[in-house]
């Protein structure tokens, strides 16, 4: 068997703050435009996907996250195998769009606490006075230079994704600046 | 030549509380004509009206400024003066121009403070290591004085930087060039305005170009916020307003006018005395004779005429100096400026004619233009005199666009492997 | 630092972007055509215009998505923004 | 002096914690709360420093960050040493070290005082015109000396042991200063719902109102510092409303984008700061600005206005009434205005001698009333002409002044003093607003600078905009920030001041003096030491603009950036030429508006997060197997395995070798994956790439090369056709990035038409690169249901593949000239699959082999790298790949390009092969290469671009670029070292298997 391999970031707690890696998570870059992407996706993921912008879409173990106006991010614990393919078959297979796994793209670091929005304000300079307040939000931003996305499902609980490359960085990053809140 | 500037001088004015020193240059109003008519009073157009009188006997020529003369970047560099550039044209052009800052001092009377404390030029990476070697044997087959130095003498020809194989980028070696330095960047401009006036030239400031008249392709004259002035040749050297002045021409340049930005820390005593700078991690220091850190931050890459930049491109010099001197880290910023630099697609000037007879651009200078001041006047004056360029600025003719035949400072631009 | 409203995502810091240059500077349909001053002029003559400048701005670290700005490059304020393929809202 | 002149109690100072502090070697004592400046005082202590020309004795003028001349190295020389910190601002602690700057031996006696007998030889500028003869001793004299005598302080030669911090503040409304106008102004945005902040950068908040306890200034019929204590009280418990103290507004920019140093640890002992934050800058975003930044006196200019003990009248009061701190025992204050009477009325409640010196004719206001009651002298009339005392002033002539004020008449009256205090009236602290790009107006009746445009969502409340006097102050703050902020609110709307002084004030910039002004030192800059004389010479010699002046006197080019200076080298200019203050303009005010140090600006960004370090899945196994790592963009690679005691090189000629003899292995996960989906993929493809694709066949792989617009090769790499609509393109290293947003740029802005997605997958793959004569049979081991047979899977084609049930792509293709394999796996299994192959090859030595390794064996093949082979002028015709340029097509990113006169020339700089004469002899890659060593000027012909020893070969091969090289095939050519010439003959630049058989080996 081939073992697998994430990035060895131990659960942390700090003051109002837990930091915790959450993999495996499968991750699928979904892309298009036309009506029947809509209508093909909405289906196979009984999800509509969020078409405002840094909105999400949540239904049991699946999130979709807005990206751009043409591109979003479906991600979940166990995401059936089957939805996956039905994805690739019905969209990517009939040209109405493009469905890429990504799962190892992107890592997982969830932020838990009142003070995450103090540790993410040190790197990041965009707003979160509303964003601090609103569920099923999200927005892609810089923290600490490396480009991230945040969803924020639940108050005060943020999904943090970062390129894989790039996390064992930026997981340094947060725990330094979650040491002096 | 109007009274010399010497000790003797400053002793005997010492006696009359110096109540008797002349003007350094007289405030004239336009003459209705002119031979030719420079348009910027930044050191380039100052030089550049400077060798008109001196080499090529145009004594009849003004100096139009729409501010103060020195005013711009002139007033705003960070004084870094080198030759060792990589392509031949480039080396022969800057060369030319570090063999006149040699002298500079005595040839217009006037201390520009030129001081050759050397410039090194740092490797980080593998590909840094290749184009510097590939600068330094350039340098050395041009007869310019660049030598490869490994990381330890790097080290002790500037002992403060870190150069632990454990930082983020290790210093790999670097090149040094002993005659290059810096200078005093108010005394050029003053001091070539200074020799300029005494031989007649008009240096009129607060005089602001409002349009370039011409007769089918050829100038006619130059309307002003101090009235029309009627001459056959106009050189343009207003660095960031080229375009400006292009469109009033109505000819089109291949510039972009981006913020540069620079900073000075508060005065220490000395502590580095020498001129690093680095690509690879972005950060250009010195140390003035006031004893000012000088450092130069990078250019933003948006178009701008504010004379401002972004704090996160000071942000980013500043930590890159910290990473290469951490004893600066308690070392406090004094002033930080932004000026307006004119940027070509190949980081190389234009000193060339154009379609139109009798106008002449001098521009393009990018980031360094400070360092030419004195071979781009004297090459710039040679062009308008003569209507046709010097051997030593051919090659930055403004048809290179055209036919491609650049010449690519910007050195390995290509991504990396 | 601008804040620039990213016509997708909204107020964002100038950081989160990268600027593109001067905007609606078609790239010529056929090419092979042109004479070399023609294609020297697509390539790098610039208007570099002090005032209202019309250029194009990428969304780098947002959407990704390339709009259009209208920004007077004498003090920086953006007048505009819109998106790509869409007229200029001013003149 | 052990005198001690705290003479009042204060409610400011914690006196029941008494702090020792150095100071120059000697032990002195002050109180928490207390400044170094006011410490200093309270021991009698006046000289501090020497001036940066003339080296004068300098003493305390000021009690905030406009001080000239009380800067003082901190920190002796220790790590934690900070040069030129004001004496003024810094608090003491327990074991605060302090010394005096820019002397030698010592403050009290200076060397460097020669310079203050020679000063008239160097007026203003006077190097420009000296140290030109003989011109060799300017280098080897005059220069170095120059450079000697440099600087103030001394920089820190140790890394600062300290922390710094960023973090960014969204907020409705931001106001700068805490003292009366700031806190009205912060409460009544508080009030109207407005999430607020308000930063003021003492230790208390309060301004110069919280010690005014004169019974004539009443807010509400209550002592005005007895209200203010009242508001900010109540201002502390609102739930909107951030109160950060000793935090300093430090630049304000466009957008309202403002940085303010948060300052937590310099006032607090060295034992009490380790691992601590020392500051923390807040990057801030306000929606609205309110400044209130205040005002600060003006000194008067006069003949010897520099000596220690000459001090601002405001600061004496300050001294005083907060510090309960005596700045001398006999007082004597020169005025212009009302403002030095309230000191006068305070040092005299506390029975401190004072006599006053009025240019003014009379003043009617009740203050000077009051100072006449309370039987202080005032000589009305007069003006000081001169001064007297070296280390400290010891007396004071005055004279009478003129109907006119333009001379002065009578005979001289010496007054004995051991402190001046000078008034010369207010000047707005208007450095913020004008650095936010906001224009100012002049008001003639007191000579200020005011607010007037603001291109920013901003107001000036307070002194700042000009309000000088309680009763001003209070109301205008009240209704401007009211209607600023569109409040209802009718709080304050009663409010009752009483302010009983008088608001004029008789400026004159340069006072008369009996002397001739040569004879005179009337000081403007206090730090850089140039006087009214210096603004004179300027302008005599033609310098007339405002910045001429100043950079050639360097008037304001000192720490305190002329906060003092420049109002008055303004006026002596306007004076002089004749013209309007207000039509000369100002200098423009720089940010910082007080200096910060790099380290707070940087904050976190140093050491390991000076910049991003990316790492591939495998990391961890090149880090236990001693990789040794280059750095490639901000990736960490695998540069070589070195074997225990093995030198570079025996490592790279070993992996060499292994990979061509049996097998070897590559971490290539860095390499960019663009996943391409949709219809027009292919003529996607088309147009970026040089050559064509259309007719590629599924499942198989092809090179391409793409170019900029300007026709130079950009980027390089194989792409993979998956599926009818479906690619995988792989980009170098370093271009991943840039070659992902420019494609997206081409598809969203020039061709919008196409149906291609693009989507990046470099992170989701690892990549494995096996290569070799036994590549196949180790894949053959891990892959047993895969037919590797060259009918099955030829060369440039991909077969999907599974390992133990896990998805892998498996691509034949080949950068070393081998028989090789790119297996891409999910990257979480990257780590797993590598140590599969090892296993698996392990009987087959296979090496695991790095960067240079693979940079050797593809330049024994001539493949190119981007970017160490090209430089931004190669055409692809220049490196002889004219086979990958397709005719047919259309058109193509760059392709017009390549047809420009420059572009065709037949004798550009292009690629070849390089041998050495002498086989062991390598070439150094970037040397130079000529053909006649002797010709003058020598001429280049190009430069060597890679060049290694080859084992496989067993002799030293080179690629170049040389001009006209395809046409010198065969001929000898010369590279000019440093120490020797090495002959060269310009080859083939394929070295190695040109035949390629042993792709198929």
């Amino acid at each position: 068997m081939l073992d697998i391999n994430f990035p060895k970031f131990e659960k942390k707690d700090f003051q109002d703050l837990t930091l915790n890696l959450v993999e495996p998570i499968n991750k699928i870059n979904l892309r298009g435009k036309n009506r029947d992407f809509f209508a093909k996706a909405g289906k196979i993921l009984s999800i509509m996907l969020p078409i405002d912008p840094n909105t999400s879409a949540t239904i049991k173990n699946i999130s979709a996250v807005w990206l751009s106006p043409d591109e979003w991010m479906v991600y979940g614990k166990d995401i059936d195998k089957n939805i996956s393919l039905s994805l690739d078959n019905e969209i990517s297979k009939l040209n109405l769009g493009s469905v890429t796994d990504v799962s190892d793209q992107w890592i997982l670091i969830n932020m838990k606490g009142k003070n995450v929005f103090d540790v993410l304000s040190k790197g990041s300079p965009f707003n979160f006075n509303k964003f601090k307040s609103t569920k099923n939000i999200v927005v892609q931003t810089l923290l600490n230079h490396v480009d991230v996305i945040l969803h924020q499902n639940d108050l005060n609980n943020v999904n943090l994704f970062v390129r894989k490359s790039f996390s064992e960085h930026l997981w340094l990053w947060i725990n330094d600046s979650s040491s002096f809140l | 030549m109007k009274n010399n500037y010497s000790i003797f001088s400053l002793i005997k004015n010492s006696l009359t509380y110096h109540e008797n020193w002349q003007q350094a240059w007289r405030d004239p109003e336009p003459k209705k004509e002119y031979d030719a008519v420079i348009i910027g009073g930044g050191g380039h157009g100052l030089a550049t009206a400077f060798y008109l009188a001196k080499k090529h006997n145009m004594k009849n020529i003004a100096v139009v400024e729409k501010g103060w003369i020195g005013g711009g970047n002139t007033g705003r560099n960070t004084t870094i003066i080198r030759s060792n550039y990589l392509w031949d044209a480039s080396a022969g052009l800057y060369d030319h121009a570090l063999k006149l800052w040699e002298n500079l001092s005595q040839e217009i009377n006037y201390n520009v403070m030129f001081s050759q404390r050397g410039v090194m030029n740092l490797a980080h990476n593998l590909q840094d290591v290749r184009d510097l070697k590939r600068r330094t044997h350039a340098n050395r087959l041009n007869g310019i004085d660049a030598v490869w130095l490994s990381t330890e003498e790097v080290k002790n020809f500037c002992p403060i930087i870190n150069t632990s194989p454990d930082i983020r980028y290790p210093v790999l070696g670097g090149t040094l060039q002993r005659r290059a330095g810096t200078a005093r960047h108010d005394a050029v401009a003053w001091g070539y305005a200074r020799g300029a006036d005494s031989m007649g030239v008009d240096i009129i400031q607060n005089c602001e170009v409002k349009a370039i008249k011409r007769s089918g392709d050829a100038v006619e004259g130059l309307e002003t916020t101090k009235g029309f002035i009627k001459t056959k040749k106009i050189g343009v050297v207003a660095a960031g307003h080229s375009s400006v002045i292009a469109n009033m021409a109505g000819i089109r340049l291949p510039l972009e006018s981006k913020p540069l930005q620079a900073l000075v820390s508060e005065p220490v005593k000395p502590i580095i005395n020498t001129v690093v700078m680095s690509n690879a991690v972005h950060a250009y220091v010195s140390q003035s004779d006031k004893g000012e850190l000088v450092i130069g931050a990078g250019t933003d890459a948006y178009v701008s005429y504010t004379q401002r930049g972004s704090h996160d491109v000071v942000e980013g010099t500043l930590k890159a100096i910290l990473e290469l001197y951490p004893i600066f880290s308690r070392m406090k910023m004094l002033r930080q400026w932004g000026g307006i630099v004119d940027i070509c697609p190949d980081a190389s000037p234009i000193v060339s004619k154009t379609s139109i007879k009798g106008l002449y651009f001098n521009c393009g200078w990018g980031t360094g233009g400070f360092k030419a001041t004195p071979g781009s006047g004297d090459l710039f004056a040679h062009t308008i005199a003569n209507d046709e360029p010097h051997v030593l600025n051919a090659a930055f003719n403004i048809n290179r666009f055209v036919s491609g035949d650049l010449v690519d400072e910007h050195g390995a631009a290509a991504v990396a492997h | 630092m601008f804040i620039i409203t990213c016509p997708f995502c909204g107020e964002r810091d100038q950081s989160e972007f990268a600027a593109g240059g001067e905007a609606h500077i078609v790239r010529p349909k056929q090419p092979t055509e042109l004479s070399d001053d023609e294609w020297a002029d697509f390539l790098f003559m610039r208007k570099n215009i002090k005032g209202v400048q019309f250029e194009r701005w990428n969304h780098a670290h947002g959407c990704r998505k390339w709009f259009n700005v209208i920004r007077d490059t004498s003090n920086d304020k953006i007048h505009a923004v819109y998106k790509m393929g869409e007229k200029p809202p001013i003149k | 002096m052990s005198e001690n002149f705290r003479s009042s109690e204060t409610k400011f100072l914690d006196k029941t914690n008494r702090i020792s502090f150095i100071y120059n070697g000697k032990k002195y004592y002050g109180y928490k709360g207390d400044t170094l400046a006011s410490a200093l005082l309270s021991n009698g202590v006046h000289l501090i420093g020497r001036s940066f020309k003339y080296h004068r004795p300098r003493g305390i003028m000021t009690c905030g960050s406009e001080e000239p001349n009380a800067i003082v190295q901190i920190g002796g020389n220790g790590s934690f040493t900070e040069p030129n910190v004001r004496a003024t601002e810094q608090e003491i602690y327990e074991g605060l070290e302090a010394s005096s700057q820019n002397c030698w031996p010592s403050v009290e006696f200076d060397v460097g005082g020669i310079n203050n007998f020679i000063s008239p030889v160097i007026p203003a500028g006077f190097y420009y015109k000296t140290f030109m003869w003989p011109r060799k001793l300017w280098y080897s004299l005059y220069e170095p000396a120059i450079r000697m005598s440099a600087g103030l302080g001394k920089s820190p030669t140790q890394p600062d042991p300290e922390l710094y911090d960023h973090n960014h503040l969204h907020c409705d409304v931001l106001v700068v200063g805490g003292g009366i106008s700031g806190i009205i102004a912060a409460s009544i945005s508080a009030d109207n719902g407005n999430n607020t902040v308000l930063i003021d950068d003492k230790n208390s908040l309060g301004g110069s109102t919280i010690f005014q306890d004169d019974e004539n200034f009443k807010i509400d019929d209550e002592i005005s510092s007895v209200w203010l204590n009242n508001q900010i009280k109540n201002i502390k418990n609102k739930k909107n409303l951030i109160i950060k103290q000793r935090t300093s507004l430090a630049a304000y920019h466009s957008y309202n984008y403002l940085l303010a140093r948060e300052n937590l640890a310099d006032h607090k002992s060295l034992n009490e700061r380790a691992n601590k934050l020392r500051q923390r800058l807040w990057k801030i975003r306000a929606k609205k600005v309110i400044l209130a930044t205040g005002a600060i006196e003006r000194p008067l200019i006069f003949n010897n206005n520099d000596r220690p003990g000459v001090m601002l009248a405001s600061s004496v009061k300050k001294y005083i009434d907060y510090f309960g701190v005596k700045c001398g025992n006999k007082n004597v204050i020169f005025t212009n205005n009302d403002s030095a009477y309230e000191t006068a009325i305070s040092l005299n409640k506390k029975g401190i001698n004072v006599t006053i010196v009025d240019i003014r004719g009379k003043s009617s206001s009740v203050l000077v009333k009051n100072a006449k009651d309370a039987g202080i002298k005032i000589y009305w009339n007069h003006t000081v002409v001169d001064t007297k005392g070296y280390r400290r002033i010891k007396s004071i002539q005055i004279m009478e002044m003129s109907e006119d004020g333009t001379n002065v008449i009578g005979s001289k009256i010496n007054l004995v003093c051991d402190n001046l205090s000078i008034s010369g009236g207010w000047t707005p602290m208007v450095h913020l607003f004008t650095q936010s790009g906001g224009k100012l107006k002049f008001r003639d009746s007191d000579q200020v600078f005011l607010p007037n445009t603001a291109t920013s969502d901003q107001i000036n409340v307070g002194s700042c905009n000009g309000d000088f006097e309680l009763d001003d102050i209070i109301k205008n703050t009240i209704s401007d920030c009211k209607s600023f902020l569109s409040s209802s609110s009718t709080d304050f709307d009663l409010i009752k001041v009483s302010c009983p002084k008088q608001k004029e004030n008789k400026n004159v910039w340069l006072l008369p003096n009996d002397k001739p002004l040569g004879k005179t030192k009337p000081f403007l800059d206090f730090q850089n030491d140039s006087t009214a004389k210096d603004i004179k010479l300027a302008m005599r010699e033609g310098f007339r603009s405002i910045e001429h002046v100043k950079r050639y006197t360097t008037t304001g080019m000192g720490t305190d950036q002329g906060k003092l200076a420049n109002m008055h080298a303004l006026g002596i200019i306007s004076e002089t030429a004749g013209v309007k203050m207000g039509s000369l303009g100002t200098t423009t005010f720089r940010p910082p508006y007080t200096p910060l140090s790099f380290g707070t600006i940087v904050g976190r960004n140093v050491g390991t997060f000076f910049d991003i370090i990316r790492k591939t899945p495998m990391h961890t196994w090149h880090e236990n197997h001693k990789a040794e790592f280059e750095n490639v963009g901000q990736w960490k690679r695998a540069w070589y395995y070195p074997k225990t005691n093995e030198s570079m090189n025996q490592a790279v000629q070993r992996e060499s070798k292994a990979a061509r003899e049996s097998a070897g292995i590559l971490d290539a996960s860095t390499l960019g994956k663009i996943d391409i989906k949709g219809t027009d993929a292919s003529e996607f493809l088309n147009r970026v790439y040089t050559n064509a694709w259309s007719k590629l066949g599924i499942g198989k792989c092809r090179y391409g090369l793409m170019l900029n617009e300007d026709g130079m090769v950009y980027d390089d790499g194989v792409t993979t056709r998956l599926s009818e609509n479906h690619y995988l393109m792989t980009t170098t290293t370093g271009g991943a990035a840039n070659v992902l947003s420019k494609l997206e740029d081409y598809l969203q802005t020039e061709w919008p038409e196409l149906d291609v997605w693009l989507t990046s997958v470099t992170d989701h793959y690892a990549t494995a690169s096996v290569c070799g004569p036994n590549s196949k049979n180790i894949l053959k081991k891990i892959f047993p249901n895969i037919e590797f047979n060259d009918e099955n899977f030829p060369h440039m084609s991909f077969k999907n593949a599974e390992l133990d049930g896990i998805y892998c792509r498996i691509m034949r293709i080949s950068f070393t000239g081998e028989h090789s394999y790119e297996i891409n796996i999910e990257s979480k299994y990257g780590k797993s699959l590598w140590e599969k192959c090892m296993d698996a090859g392990k009987e087959f030595n296979i090496t695991p082999y790095g960067t240079e390794t693979m940079h050797l064996l593809r330049a024994e093949k001539g493949f190119i790298i981007v970017g160490q082979d090209t430089d931004g002028t190669m055409t692809p015709i220049d490196l002889q790949m004219d086979w990958i340029v397709s005719k047919k097509k259309y058109d193509f990113i760059g392709k017009r390009s390549l047809y420009r006169s420059d572009t065709m020339r037949e004798d550009r700089k292009q690629l070849v092969g390089l041998l050495t004469d002498n086989p062991s002899e390598v070439l150094e890659e970037g040397a130079q290469i000529v053909q006649d060593e002797k010709k003058q000027p020598i001429e280049m012909l190009g430069h060597v671009t890679s060049s290694y020893f080859s084992p496989n070969l067993n002799k030293s091969i080179a690629l170049a670029v040389v001009k006209n090289g395809k046409k010198l095939k065969g001929q000898k050519l010369l590279v000019p070292m440093k120490d020797k010439t090495i002959k060269v003959t310009v080859s083939d630049f394929i070295f190695f298997d040109n035949k390629n058989e042993r792709l198929n080996a």
